[in-house]
Parts: structure tokens; C-alpha cells; sequence
């Protein structure tokens, strides 16, 4: 870590934003263009159609309001716009939860071969057995990992994998003559499992946390009875700390007939070094955009596998793929299925990228996890000087600081994950785990160097610095991004006004 | 190791420096019964030479639709995508990005988004659209459960047999725990759904109807007689579209009473990647905005007063409302949605319409060829259609796909496909046609019919 | 054009440069790693060589210095890097005589089709037929656009084309019984005119313009002579002006036995507009990275390709590509040839571009040179009250104003170029035509959007205000940057002290 | 149209801004017998999807080094290049950025090439290098014409025919204005330079001599001999090398007393793209710094102290020195420059070592297989090589290369490719190993051999 005198730099003289071509120049559809395309197609190489004729008044002569642009102007507009964004490409990505990994290049190339990326899934299947292998690989691949019976590829994220965890319990509770009414899930968790048990058809009933952050076995046994469905647990939870009794708590979840679900997003922590389905749980998604380094690309698409003891096999969402002797098929013929929880197989091209990293790890893929948990207990002991931490039990992927040093001074999570943003790094996730107010959750994941680990602990510390000696600077923060601290809440109470969705939700037609 | 870039060297300095002796120390809390010390069971790591090798092998046994003459549609259609698109997707801050938490830094991803929510309304004739779905059937499920929240206490969703069969399959998936009934409407001779009966399922119990246009054979459907089937009861009209260049040449369901729209946006540049990821959409009346499922961004200012974008309404949403949120949807399809921004960015008003144009003349010079054959093989529905139909094959559908084969030709979607888990409609070979088939790939279709 | 009232916004408040990840992050020898590889490759399948026993003293057991770092380190180092960058892709790049015209998307894309890009120039000619039938419909195009007999395609640049062009000329001349001593270059010349001239073993002689910037036939006339080899001219010239009497010019030439050789670099301002052969021309390099819009990739490759008069076309480098009704092969027997100019055949993945680009615009490329020559008028027009023009004749591509209007305010091209930074803008061409002190040559090319001109214009009027009311803003310049003005004389001065090398010109080794 | 965004309509409004009638009129000082108002003969535009069809079709009939097992070299080697750089290197702020004149808004592409410099001063063990030149030819051809400029009124220049035939070539072409004498020196029995005949050929008219390591047969030549033969007359010592790696296992010429050392840098993961374009280089030492030909970049500060990288000593250069400048080059090959610098920094030292030690390895396993051949093939030279060799062939080259294109593989360069206008060695093939082909691969090609 390095000592620096000053903490800032003398003032700019930007350009007035409105002059500066680097800045805020809104979205394509305010520019006045007209006449204009990006897309030039073959001629017509038939007679031209009529579709006023066809159609007679369900003809529409046009998409009022669509940009006119050319590939220019296109080009330009997302090469801006991207330069406007922070990733996991420019630094040190520090928004817990989310395994904000190198998302390396070779599983883009791969992911776009013409065989993978240009191909069709109703396409035959004797001329898809590439694709069918490789989703059947991957199957593998993720059973060696985790231990279950089978693995299902099809849902299309963490969340709903979740869903088709839930149905498939809930599928056997039904089949066994009882689909029961509650699903168990702890204060510390993420805010998709109790959306999940609610969308499954299921209560939900909170768990209090312990002192140390982890499950209250004495909690648990006293709302766990023949009502129970499941319980929903995350390893290590949100928090970054294992369930040390998880085995105690399968036996406890199991003889009341329920099943022990595992929210996978943190499997970071423990890839290759324990498999869950050793620790006793039923079903467990997986997400391949976390672990398994496929590209979060601003929001999506992910990839959330599940896999399931022997127990919940029959459910599995349809088709699964089977090989008979190296000829690769679809098997739709599953009377218990849940059925299908989307179209076609899943995000294939997301599964392309998952085969390709644990291919490129094999056998030494464990050192991820030992990796991710080495470098946020870095970050830990780097930071606990200066920054809070409530649950001080041992940290795995990530730690769970707060803001309760810098509330003394008045200034909170929020002021401290904008200040960051002058440093050159992404904040840390704020909206929970909602057990910890004021919480800064960090995650550098194993694909951070050393000197990137220090450079955003220097920053970090700079800040808390600068909360006792310059805190106008931390509360006014960022200075140095496109835009200056937003005006969310005042975003909320306009978008939520009737009839304001343009230019509130969406630009209007000009 | 391959993406852990501290060396031996380094992971030692950094677990001196936590104070822990080996890596094991800091999995302690791990219970030693499940705790491996072992390689875990797989190959040893692959090179990029091996990976290039091992992959590429895979990849030659599949149909590119680059390398054969493609007319497979069934929901998901395969249409020129600009070249830029897939390389600015590949710019690290796109990405490597996550959802824009903090808008300070994402108003790349941010503005990105509002565009495309605003294609998105614009396309489907309504008032807002979200930041997008996992793909059309679940969007559709999500619609369909918005709209029980917004109409109360009924039960009954009625939907037309014309909706993609896997999309129907989606439904029954997701709805099975919650009290409701699906009501099936068949369709008519022409292959649109029959009105009458549509009309007549709809009761006070119902709280929405759903079709989807052009249908899963091809027939353009009528947004009209939705919307009176629906609010007649006060239900809710839900429209589906998986071919979103039909919206260049035909009404939009906003346009005609419909309340929520849904469905597949994949068609704007996104690869077709055997099925996913592709970018299911969402759109309605500003009246649902409370209740409309996903991510949405707004527009608003900074510290400054300068105009900025950020994620809003977001206390519909699962991290704050749990298990009273609109939809447990996380992660979504960021950058399909992009990919589609991009694509219809530079489509534009101009290229929209100039697709759908082509896409209809070529089908349409398809389907009166078909027509002029002597063969075995005739239009299974009299109804008008965009840029898909259902072929009755009296050979069979294997025979035809087998003759077209040989000749490079991928002759279309079995409609079993589309429903391994029914029964109906063997014979039936769905047709889709894009602008990236040239007359002669037409011509060529036409003469393997001939052959017969 | 905007009328804003504030054209500067208030101070910023950056976090010290050294705290901030996304600047100045320095070079990757920097950084003290170790024990890192980024490239992995497959475990060695054959018995292991002793380099020591064979090579003896001769053997080198490592690369001292080198680098020792991870694809995330490599990849997020030239992600950084790149975000230093002005490029055409985020706005107008101003820069004269360069045509920094659009580079579309779609030949980056076919120059990376296997079938180009992973082929080896001596694998066997008929499994090369792709390739070579690219080459030869690329020379066709060319010879339609140019009206030349034949087009060389292996020069690498537009210098090494004017060499090849002047190798020619002067193998013609010596074919002819004597080579002749000098080439005639105007003073308005690029530098690399005489330069190659020199090269080719000719001694320069400079020919001054007249008032309007153009040739003085008289000048001209008096310097012709047998002694000449050939006339090196520009057309349009350097200043953006049409030589209105190229054909008389021409006819001096030939007149004397010389030749006239054209600089193409200019060609964008008439492609398919006007045929060179037409005007008299013998010889002409055309710059595919400037009028076919092939990538200037921050400093090359581009291509050079050369188009000859009848006379000339014995003497083209080998091979030349010959089609055999439809069998394309090289042909090397051509006794007066000059020989090669570099290996193999030619920067062919330009050309593949180039070829792409021209395909593109098929019969409507005239439309190029149109609006280029249309976009630099509107600039003009726009500019002239802010701006000094020398030369006021008809522009065509590109317009050259100067400093004179600032210098009076104790300001310089150098300047109004630097705050052009601030409102993210690439600055204009200075270092020449001499024959303009204090040059600004601004050429914005056919793809720049109305919109885009228009804030460009916006930005150099709003800086000649600042000129007259915040000189010291203009002055201090650039202030948005990631670096500041820097002391590139002090640079020189440094580099040239003996012994300087490292870590001046490279990086010690540590 | 295509790339020229605006529409008519714009275009009209510009004309009227600048006062134009048509745009016939902005061209008014043409000379109106060579002006064209018609179009040019040229077919009508292509499309995107037109130009992926007919463009695929073109390179779909070359050999691909991915699909087939290649043992091409001659001068440009096939190795593995990391898949991230032809990624990064479609990066916009790189693509399309030129010649970073204006160090403020360059400092991402003078970074990597102050890198780039780094690299080659270290591979070749020289002081400095230039920021790249076109190719290897032409590198060789500067270096040669800037010792003359450092040694004063010398006319000789002595080579060895060990050197790339075609790099002789050009030596030749750009030689021919100048009254200076080139001088060959054959190869002795052991596939290297004669070193009696070069060290006799030397003398004080000498300003240069020349030798290329490995050589164009593959064969490993003495840099010392090269040093001593030269500065025994007060000559400059040229040394060429065009297989990169192979300074990763032997002696670099700036540390045998090599003056100038240049060649080619594509081995760095520049794809082959037919052989261009490719990235030379030139290193030499620091006292020879103001002659070096082409660009430089150097490191400085800016006005805040802050370090910063500028092109610098370009007083030698083109644009400001004219007719006396050090070379007339200007554009060179920035982006491969870059493509060789992101290669390095992931090669780094191990990847460096690895990768020369695995082609060494699988060359000497291919040597020791066709030593032990009882049929019509040798090792034409005794000499030691790196990872190529010239096998001399009995049934003759074409017969090899036909038999071998069989299996999928190209067994070799005919010695005749690289010097098509000479006459020896026409019954030699040059066979080049790299990292990218499996021992499968070159058990492959001694089968081949095996079954004449
Ligand atoms: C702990 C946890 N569970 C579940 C999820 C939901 O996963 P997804 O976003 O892939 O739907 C997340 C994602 O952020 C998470 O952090
Ligand atoms: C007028 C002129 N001539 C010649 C050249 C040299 O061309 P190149 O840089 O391609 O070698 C240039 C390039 O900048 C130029 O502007």
C-alpha cells in the first residue's frame, strides 16, 4: 500500500458539458437525423408484396418514432456509450454477491464459432450432435462438481433456477400426497428466494439469524415441522461466512421430510473443494455468469443449471439430453416432469462459455475457490482497521463491512461507494444483506492481482481518510464520472406519476 | 493458473499476510467430512490450442445456418445481423458490465436500455416496456401473471391454441401451483384462432385472454377481436409476438386495444445460438407500470441538472419487496438487449420496414409456388400470413427434410418440434423465410417439393 | 451551430492521479510481478529438447526484463490503454491529409475470415485461389477507378508506394539510356515526396507556389529540363486545391520525357469522380487506409497500391497476379521488373478490406469524394469568420486555416489544437504544408454526420472566444485529458543524450 | 449511402450553406474533359449480407492453417495467438486511431509502443528500437542503408545468401539507385555462412555485413563470427532474424556485438493473413539513435510532472526533415506493432521460454524421425537449426507436398517459393515446426514420407 500526502487534485476546466462530445449526448433518439439508415439488404430478388392489400386495415405503413441513423452514427453512439461504463475489464469490480470475475476472451471466440452461435435449435438433431455433446459434457462436468444425480442446463438464470428448484420440490411434496405450504429462508438472504417460494406457491417464513450471522439451529427447529417444504440456504451466506453445521441442519431439515435447498451464487467459495450434494442438500442452482466466468454483460444473460439428488431426478424441466453410446438425443419422455421452464435448452451460448472455463481449469479448478477466499480475507484484515465489521466470523469470497464509523461523521455507505468512484473502482453492493445497515459488501473474487487489491485497499482507506478530514468531498461525490450523484428518489416519484412514462420510461415520439 | 494472476510467490505473501499458514487454514469452518483436499474428478486444465481443437471439432458437426440454406422459424428466425454488432458487444465495458446499480458509472448500459425500451414500445404500440425478459415464454408467463395481479380475485386465463406450443407448455409449468384455470381455444380452418369460441370462454372469472400474431403456424391473428373478447369481461388482452418484423408491416397490438404485450425480440441481431440466450420483452399501458415485472430505467438529473438514467421503480422488485415483488427475474438478457438496440439502431425506421418488405415478398413468392405445384403438398391454412406457413407435406415431413438435405437445404421446422409432448399437426413442416435467403435458396425449396 | 453562454464548467475534484485506477497507471514493465505467464499452452507431447547441449554457448536460458504477467493483467492493461485514445470511433478526427474517414465493421470482419487471415503466402497456389482472385478483382477496381493499365498491390504504405512509383520511373528512364538526376517536388509537398525522391537516388528540387497555392507554370517551366525525371505532385494539393491545369502541367511533362507521378493521398477528394490516367498522370500510389477506409490502427498498416501508365507496366515489382481464364497464378517472369519491394505480395489484409469497401459502394463511390469535398466546404464556410485563410481557392477534401487571427493574441495553432481535446475532439494537421505557418488543415471527411460538423464547428468558434476572453484557459490547455500538455521538446532533448536509452526510449530491465 | 451518414435531404442543406447550386459546382476547377458526371463502371453496391456471401465463398477456397496440419515457414511462422488479442485489437480507440501526434489524447497507443520498443531492445539484447517497420524485407533494406549513413563514404555491403532470398530481393530493388556493390556470401557444407569467405569478402570499403540466424534454411549462424568479421574493418554488423522466438533459447545479436539487428516480428501473434500485413522491426545500439529510420517514442512529463510517453527525435523523420530524413516511411504498422505487444505481455518470460522450447522439442523429434527414414528423404544440412529445417527430397518437392495434401497436411515451403527468379535448391522443402501441431501432426508427416 502506498502513503499519499494529498488525497486530491487541484480543479479542471472541463469543457461546458454541452460542447463536450465525450459527455452526456443523450440517446439516439434525441438527434434530429432523417433520410437515414444503417442497414443496407440485397435487392429485392422477387416481385415486391402488398401488404395494404394483404392486410387491408391491419397494415401499418411504418414504426413512427424509430431512429434514422447511419452505422456511423451507430458505431459512434455505443462507442461513447460504452466508455461511460465501469467493468470488470477497466478494474477491480468490487459489487458482492455477483463473482464479478475475469470474463476471459477465448470463451467469447468459442461461444462464437458459426457452429454454435449460427445454429438453430429445431435444426435436425443428427446435425446438432456438436451442440448436444457439449451440453451433455457440461452435465457432466457440473455432477463431478457437485455430486448430484443430474444436472437440468435449462434455466435461464440464478433465479430461475431457483424456480425450478422450488417446482420440483414442490412436484415430489405433490406426488408424495402433500405439496406442504411454507419454504424456511434466513434474514440474510437474497431477495430472489423468498420472491421464488412466493412465486412456487409457497409462504415464506423468515429465519432469524444468529449471532454470528449464520443459522439459529434452535430457530430452525422450532418452525421446521410437517408444514415445511424446504429450507433455502446459502453457502457461505450472504455475509461470506459457511454454515459450519450445515450437516446438522440437512439431518434436521430431512427428517422432517423437507428438502435442503442451496442458493449456488456463492459456489465461488468452495468450487472443487466441497460438492454439496456431500453436504446433504437436495438441489442447488448454480450460476454459471458467477462461477463459471461468463460475462454479466450489464445485466444478463446468465445461466442457472440445477442439480438434484436422485430423489427429485424424475421432475427435471424437459428435454434432458441422453447418450446412447456417443448418439446424442433429446429425452422428452418424463411422465413426473415440472415441465419446461422455457423455450428450447436453455441460454446454450451461455453454456458454451461455462464448458470452456472448466475445461481451461480442469482438474485445478479448486484453486479458484481457494484464490477468491484468500484475496477478500486480504481485503479484510487490509480494511478492519478503518471500516466496520459487524459479523467477524471467518470470511470466505467476500466481507460484509458497514458504514458505522463514517455514520459518526454523517456520511454513509452511499457517500463512501461514490467517493470510490473518483478512484477509478465499482462500489460494493449496498441493498443487502439487510441484516447489516449501512453495509459495504466486497468481493474481489481470485481474479484480482495483488497490486489490484492494494491499489483499491489504498483507495478505500484514502476515503475513510477523507471522511474525517474532508468530508464535503466524500458527500458531494463522484466528481469525476459523466454525471454527478443522481437524483434516484426524485427519478422514482416521477416515473410512478400516471402518464408520465414519456420521457420519463421511454423517449417520445417526435 | 490460467485466470488467478498472483503466482505461488504471491498467494504466499497474501496468506502471511492474513496471517493463516496454508490455504486450508482458511477453510476451517468447512466440516472436514466434506472438505477435499484432493484434485477434484477432471481432465487436467485444456489449452487455447486444445480448446480451439476440442471445441472447433464439436462445433463442425452442427448445421450453421451460415453454410445451408436455412428456412427454420418456429419462434425463433434467423435474420441478418449487422456486422458491428457482435463486435462492439465484445468491448470489455459493455461486457463485462453488470445490471447499472450505480448510474454514475453504467450510463452506457443505462441510456442503452431506455432505447430499447423505447424500440420496444414503439414496435408494440404501447406506453412502456421493461429492460427485458429471459426470453418469449417466459415473458409470457410473467404477463399472464401480471395481469391476475392488476385485475383481482379471478382465476381463469383463456389462451389461444395458436400460441407457440412451448410457450403454452411454460404456462402450465409455472402456473401449477396457483389456483387458476387454463382455458385452450382451437383454431379455425383458415388457422387463426376461432373468434366464437373465443369469445365465449371469456367470462366475469377470467382475467386475461392471450394470442399470439403471426401465430406458432404463421397465421396472422386479430388484435380487435382480442381486445373486445377481453375487456367485454374486463379481462385483460395480452398479445404475443416471437417475429417482431412483422410490427414494420402490421398493427401493433398497442394500436388495437391490447394491454400487454410480450414475446421474442431475438429477431434484431441477436444469434440464434441453438435457442439462447435470446430477449424475451415486455411491454403495457402506463396505467401497470407498478406491476410490470424486471428492470426499468428512467430519466432524470444529476447533482448537476444534467439529464442522467438510472434504474427505477425498482420497490417492485425482489431485492427490496422479497416475496411480495412482481417477479423473482435477477439477472436478465443485458447484452441481448443490447445486441438488439444496436440492431434496430441501425435498422431504423428505414430498414424495419424495408426487412418486413422483403421478408413478406419472399414468402409469399414461396407460398405461390407452392400452390402452383401438382405434388403432394399444399398451404395448411387459408389465413394471411408474414413470413412463415404451414406446409402439409403428404410425404411425410422426414422425407422432405431429408430430400432438402442433400441439397443444403434446411427445409423447415417439423411442427413436433414445437410440441414433442402433443400430438397433433404431424404432417405439418413450418416454413419461415428472411431476407438472408436469396430467390435461389426459394427456387431450391421449391424444386426439392417438385422432386416428390 | 449552439450559442452557449458559460463555455467552461467549475472546478472538479479528481482523486490523486496515483490513487486513480483509470489514469496514468504507467507501462506494463512497471509493475514488480512475478511468477505470472498469460499464455498456456498444451503439456509437451514429445520428449523434451536440450537447448543447452545443442547450442552450447550459444543458448539463451531467459529474456531478462521481460514481462511476467496474466491475461487479466493484459487485458485490463490494454483496456486502460485504450481508453487513452481519441479515435474516429468516438468522434470527428480532424486531422488533414490523413482522411480519418469511417472504418466499417464489416471488413474488419471479413479480413477475419480463416480463409484470409489463417493462410500461409507459400502455401500451393491452388489452394490459395481465393486469395489471389481477391487480389486480382481488387486490381481491377482499381484500374476502372484509376484508368491505369496496371495496379501493383505490394507496396506497404503510400511512402513505399512513391518509392515503388519512383524505382519505376526511373528503371524506364535507365531502360531509356539515362536515369536523370531530379525530381521536381512543390513546396506544398508532404514530406515523404521528397524523401522518396531521395530514396530512388534522385537529388529534389522544390518548386515554390504561387498565390493561390497552386503550381506556377512559370517556376515550372524554368526548372524543367531533360535533368528531370518526373514532376511529384499533390491533387489536390496539401492546401485542399485542384490543380485547374493539371493538363497543361501534364503536357510540360511529357513534353520533356519526364514523368508525372501523383501523390493519391488526396484521391478521396475525386474517386470516381475523375480517372488520374485521364489527366495525364504516368504514375500514382493510392492509400487504402485513407480513401478505401482501411484502419489507421494508430500509426498502420496501410497499403500502398500503385497504378502505371502502358510504359511503366514492364518495369512493376514481381509477381504480378495474372487470371487464366479463371486460374489465378503468380507471374515472376517480367525481366524489367524493379524486383520486390517486400516480402510476399502486399499488406493483403488491407486489401481484403479495401476490396470489401469497394465492393460496397459498387457505382455510387463518386458519392465518397462528393460529400467529403461537400463536408469540407461546410467547415470552411462555418470556420472563415473565426479563422485566417491564406489561400482562398476552392477547397476540395480538407481546408488549411491558420493562426494568424489567435497569433495576435499571443496564441498558436498548437493551442486552439489542445483545447480542441476539452471538447473531445481530435486537433487538425500542423506540421505542414510549410508553405502555411501556424497551419490548421482540417479535412473531415464524406462520413461525418451534419450533427457531428456542427459541433466540431461549435467547438472551434467557442475557442476562439476563449481565445480573446480566457486566453490563459486556451493557453494552459488541455485540462480534460489523461495526461497534460507535455514537454515533448524537453523529450527530444533527452532522448538524443548519449546513453539516455533506457528508460527514455524503453524500459530498464529491473 | 453506405458510410456517408447524411441523407439527400442533409446534403441539400449543406449546399445551401455553403451557397453550392449542386454539387457539380464545388467541383468547378476540374478540368471539365477529365470530370465524370456519370457513375463509375463499377457493379451496383454490394450488402452486407451479399458481401459475407461472395467474400465467404472466396476464402472458403484457400487452405486454412486451422483446418489443416501446416508446416509452413519460410519466413513466417504460424503460433498460437492468445484469443484475446484480435479481440482487444477491434477496439475502436486502437483501430482507429492513427499516428499518435498529439500525445494528450494518444497515450494508450504511445504506451504500447514505448512497450513495443521495450520488447524488441530486450529479445535482441540491443539498446533501443523503432516503433515498428513494415515488414521484415524492408526493415532489412533501412538497416543496411543506415549503417552506410553511420559509416561515411563506404560503397559495400557483403551478405549472406543464408538470407531470406526475397529480404535479398529487395536489398537489390531499393540498391539500385545507389552506387554501392553487394556482395554474397554462399552457405558452407553445413547449411551456414562460409565464414573464411565472409571474413575474406570484408574489407574497408565495407560498410555493412549481413547475416540472418536462423537462416533460410533453418540453420543457426554464429553472431560472433558475423561481429568479428565485420568490425574487423570498421564495418557495422547486421544481424536478421525473423523467427522471434528463437531469441528465447539462443544468444540475442546485440549481445554477440551485433550492431544493428532487424527482421520480422510476426511470430508474435500477427496472423499469417497471406503474408501481410506482418510487423518489422529494427534494434540497435544507443549511439546509432539519430539515424535510426521511422518512429520513436520516448518518456517525458506533462505540465503537472506527471509521466507521459511522445513521439520524439523525429527531426530525423520525413515530415520535418524532407529529402534528408533517415527513411521516407510514415505509416507503419502501428496495429500489428500492437498485436506483437499484447502477445509478449501475455507470453511473457515462461511463455516465451515455453513456447521456443516446445518448437525445439517437436523439431528435433520431427529430425530424429526422418533421420531414421531408410527411404529418399535427408536432412540437407548438418548445421544445428531451431524449428525449421530443409529436407532435401528424393521423389522431389511436388510429389511430397501432393502426397501430403492428401491427409490434410502441408508438409513444407519449396526452397523455389522463396526464390522463384534463382535456380539452386530445387529438390529442397522447408519444414517449420510450431507449438500449434500435436505430436499426431508430425507422426502424420513422417508417415507421409514413410510411404514413398
Ligand atoms: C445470493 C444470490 N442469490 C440469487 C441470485 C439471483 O441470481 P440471478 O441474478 O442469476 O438470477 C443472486 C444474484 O445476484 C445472488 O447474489
Ligand atoms: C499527402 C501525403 N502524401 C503521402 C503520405 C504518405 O503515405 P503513408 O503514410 O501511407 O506512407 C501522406 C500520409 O500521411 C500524405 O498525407
Amino acid at each position: 500500500m502506498t502513503d499519499h500526502g494529498t488525497l486530491t487534485e487541484g480543479p479542471l476546466v472541463r469543457a461546458d458539458a454541452r460542447l463536450d462530445r465525450r459527455r452526456r449526448f443523450g440517446s439516439l433518439f434525441d438527434a434530429a437525423r432523417s433520410g437515414r439508415t444503417g442497414v443496407h439488404l440485397p435487392t429485392l430478388d422477387v416481385p415486391p408484396a402488398d401488404p395494404a392489400a394483404l392486410y387491408g386495415d391491419a397494415h401499418r405503413t411504418e414504426v413512427a418514432g424509430e431512429i434514422e441513423a447511419n452505422e456511423v452514427d451507430v458505431v459512434r453512439h455505443f462507442t461513447r456509450l460504452s466508455q461511460m461504463n465501469f467493468a470488470i475489464d477497466t478494474a477491480l469490480y468490487s459489487l458482492g454477491s455477483c463473482t464479478m470475475k475475469h470474463n476471459p476472451r477465448i470463451n467469447e471466440e468459442i461461444a462464437r464459432l458459426a457452429g454454435f452461435n449460427d445454429t438453430h435449435p429445431y435444426a435436425p438433431v443428427h446435425l446438432s450432435q456438436g451442440n448436444l455433446e457439449l451440453m451433455w459434457r457440461l452435465e457432466q462436468a457440473l455432477k463431478a462438481l457437485t455430486g448430484f444425480a443430474r444436472v437440468t442446463l435449462q434455466p435461464s438464470a440464478g433465479a430461475n433456477g431457483e424456480l425450478t428448484g422450488a417446482l420440483m420440490i414442490r412436484a415430489a411434496h405433490v406426488k408424495a400426497g402433500n405439496p406442504r405450504k411454507n419454504v424456511l429462508v434466513p434474514d440474510s438472504a437474497h431477495g430472489t428466494n423468498p420472491a421464488t417460494a412466493h412465486f412456487a406457491g409457497y409462504d415464506v417464513v423468515e429465519l432469524a439469524s444468529n449471532a454470528h450471522g449464520t443459522l439459529d439451529l434452535a430457530e430452525l427447529a422450532s418452525k421446521l415441522n410437517e408444514d415445511v417444504a424446504a429450507l433455502m440456504i446459502t453457502v457461505p451466506n450472504t455475509l461470506g461466512v459457511f454454515e459450519e453445521r450445515i450437516l446438522d441442519i440437512a439431518k434436521m431439515v430431512h427428517d422432517k421430510g423437507a428438502y435442503l435447498y442451496l442458493d449456488g451464487a456463492n459456489f465461488n467459495a468452495f468450487v472443487g473443494k466441497v460438492r454439496p450434494a456431500d453436504m446433504g442438500v437436495d438441489v442447488m442452482h448454480m450460476n454459471l455468469h458467477k462461477t463459471f466466468s461468463t460475462p454479466h454483460g450489464g445485466g444478463g444473460p446468465g445461466a442457472g443449471p440445477v442439480g438434484v439428488a436422485p430423489a427429485l431426478v424424475p421432475f427435471l424441466p424437459v428435454p434432458t439430453i441422453e447418450n446412447d453410446r456417443g448418439i446424442f438425443r433429446f429425452d422428452v419422455d418424463r411422465p413426473d416432469t415440472i415441465g419446461k421452464m422455457r423455450t428450447f435448452y436453455g441460454n446454450f451460448g451461455v453454456l458454451v462459455r461455462a464448458l470452456t472455463y472448466i475445461v481451461s481449469y480442469g482438474n485445478r479448478i479448486h484453486e479458484v475457490a481457494e484464490n477468491a477466499v484468500l484475496n477478500a480475507n486480504y481485503i479484510r484484515k487490509k480494511l478492519e482497521p478503518f471500516y466496520h465489521l459487524k459479523y467477524t466470523a471467518p470470511s470466505y469470497h467476500e466481507v460484509v463491512f458497514d458504514d458505522k464509523k463514517q455514520a459518526a461523521l454523517g456520511l454513509h455507505n452511499i457517500d463512501v461507494a461514490k467517493r470510490l468512484m473518483d478512484f477509478g473502482f465499482h462500489p460494493p453492493t449496498m441493498s443487502f444483506p439487510l441484516i447489516v445497515p449501512g453495509a459495504l459488501m466486497i468481493e474481489p473474487t481470485e481474479s484480482e492481482p495483488r497490486e489490484e487489491l492494494d491499489a483499491f485497499i489504498d483507495a478505500m482507506i484514502a476515503i475513510a481518510k477523507e471522511c474525517e478530514t474532508a468530508p464535503e468531498i466524500v458527500h458531494g461525490a463522484p466528481h469525476t464520472t459523466p454525471v454527478r450523484r443522481l437524483d434516484e428518489a426524485g427519478a422514482a416519484r416521477e416515473a410512478s406519476r400516471p402518464g408520465s412514462f414519456a420521457p420519463v420510461l421511454r423517449a417520445p415520439v417526435r | 493458473m490460467r485466470y488467478i494472476p498472483n503466482s505461488p510467490d504471491e498467494r504466499a505473501a497474501l496468506l502471511a499476510a492474513v496471517g493463516a499458514s496454508s490455504v486450508d487454514d482458511l477453510f476451517a469452518t468447512v466440516p472436514r467430512a466434506v472438505y477435499h483436499r484432493e484434485a477434484p474428478p477432471l481432465p487436467p486444465p485444456a489449452s487455447e490450442i486444445e480448446v480451439r481443437r476440442d471445441f472447433g471439432a464439436l462445433a463442425a458437426r452442427d448445421a450453421s445456418l451460415s453454410e445451408w440454406t436455412s428456412f427454420l422459424g418456429g419462434g425463433l428466425y434467423s435474420h441478418h445481423s449487422p456486422a458491428f454488432v457482435s463486435q462492439l458487444l465484445l468491448r470489455g465495458e459493455f461486457l463485462t458490465a453488470y445490471t447499472p446499480y450505480q448510474p454514475e458509472v453504467s450510463q452506457g448500459t443505462l441510456t442503452a436500455v431506455y432505447e430499447f425500451q423505447t424500440h420496444i414500445a414503439l414496435l408494440t404500440g404501447q406506453d412502456i416496456a421493461n429492460a427485458s425478459m429471459y426470453e418469449g415464454a417466459s415473458a409470457f408467463v410473467e404477463a399472464v401473471l401480471m395481469a391476475e395481479r392488476l385485475t383481482k380475485k379471478k382465476t381463469k386465463v383463456v389462451v389461444s391454441q395458436g400460441i407457440h406450443p412451448e410457450y403454452l407448455l411454460c404456462l402450465r409449468t409455472y402456473l401449477a401451483n396457483f389456483p387458476f384455470t387454463i382455458v385452450e381455444i382451437p383454431l379455425g380452418e383458415d388457422g387463426a384462432t376461432d373468434a366464437a369460441a373465443l369469445a365465449a370462454a371469456v367470462d366475469d372469472a377470467t382475467f386475461a385472454v392471450a394470442l399470439q400474431s403471426p401465430n406458432a403456424f404463421g397465421v396472422v391473428e386479430s388484435w380487435d377481436g382480442l381486445a373486445a373478447a377481453a375487456h367485454a369481461k374486463n379481462a385483460l388482452a395480452i398479445g404475443v409476438v416471437n417475429e417482431m418484423f412483422s410490427l414494420a408491416v402490421l398493427q401493433p397490438p398497442g394500436a388495437r386495444g391490447v394491454d400487454i404485450a410480450c414475446g421474442e425480440a431475438a429477431s434484431f441481431g441477436v444469434p440464434p445460438s441453438f435457442g439462447g440466450p435470446l430477449v424475451g420483452f415486455l411491454a403495457c399501458r402506463d396505467a401497470f407500470k407498478r406491476q410490470i415485472p424486471g428492470r426499468l430505467v428512467g430519466k432524470t438529473v444529476d447533482a448537476d441538472g444534467s439529464p442522467a438514467f438510472c434504474l427505477t421503480l425498482s420497490t417492485r422488485e425482489q431485492h427490496i419487496r422479497r416475496e411480495k415483488a412482481t417477479s423473482n427475474i435477477c439477472t436478465n438478457q443485458g447484452l441481448f438487449a443490447l445486441a438488439a438496440t444496436m440492431t434496430l439502431s441501425a435498422l431504423g425506421k428505414q430498414g424495419l420496414r424495408e426487412t418486413a418488405m422483403q421478408c413478406l415478398a419472399k414468402t409469399e413468392y414461396l407460398k405461390a409456388g407452392v400452390k402452383s405445384l401438382t405434388g403432394p403438398f399444399s398451404l395448411a391454412f387459408s389465413g394471411k400470413t408474414f413470413n412463415e406457413f404451414a406446409l402439409r407435406c403428404g410425404p411425410g415431413v422426414e422425407a422432405v427434410l431429408a430430400r432438402a438435405e442433400e441439397k443444403k437445404i434446411l427445409a423447415g421446422v417439423p411442427f413436433a418440434r414445437l410440441d414433442p409432448l402433443g400430438a397433433g399437426h404431424r404432417d405439418l413442416l413450418l416454413v419461415a423465410v428472411t431476407e438472408r435467403v436469396p430467390r435461389a435458396g426459394l427456387d431450391g425449396l421449391l424444386d426439392v417439393l417438385r422432386s416428390f
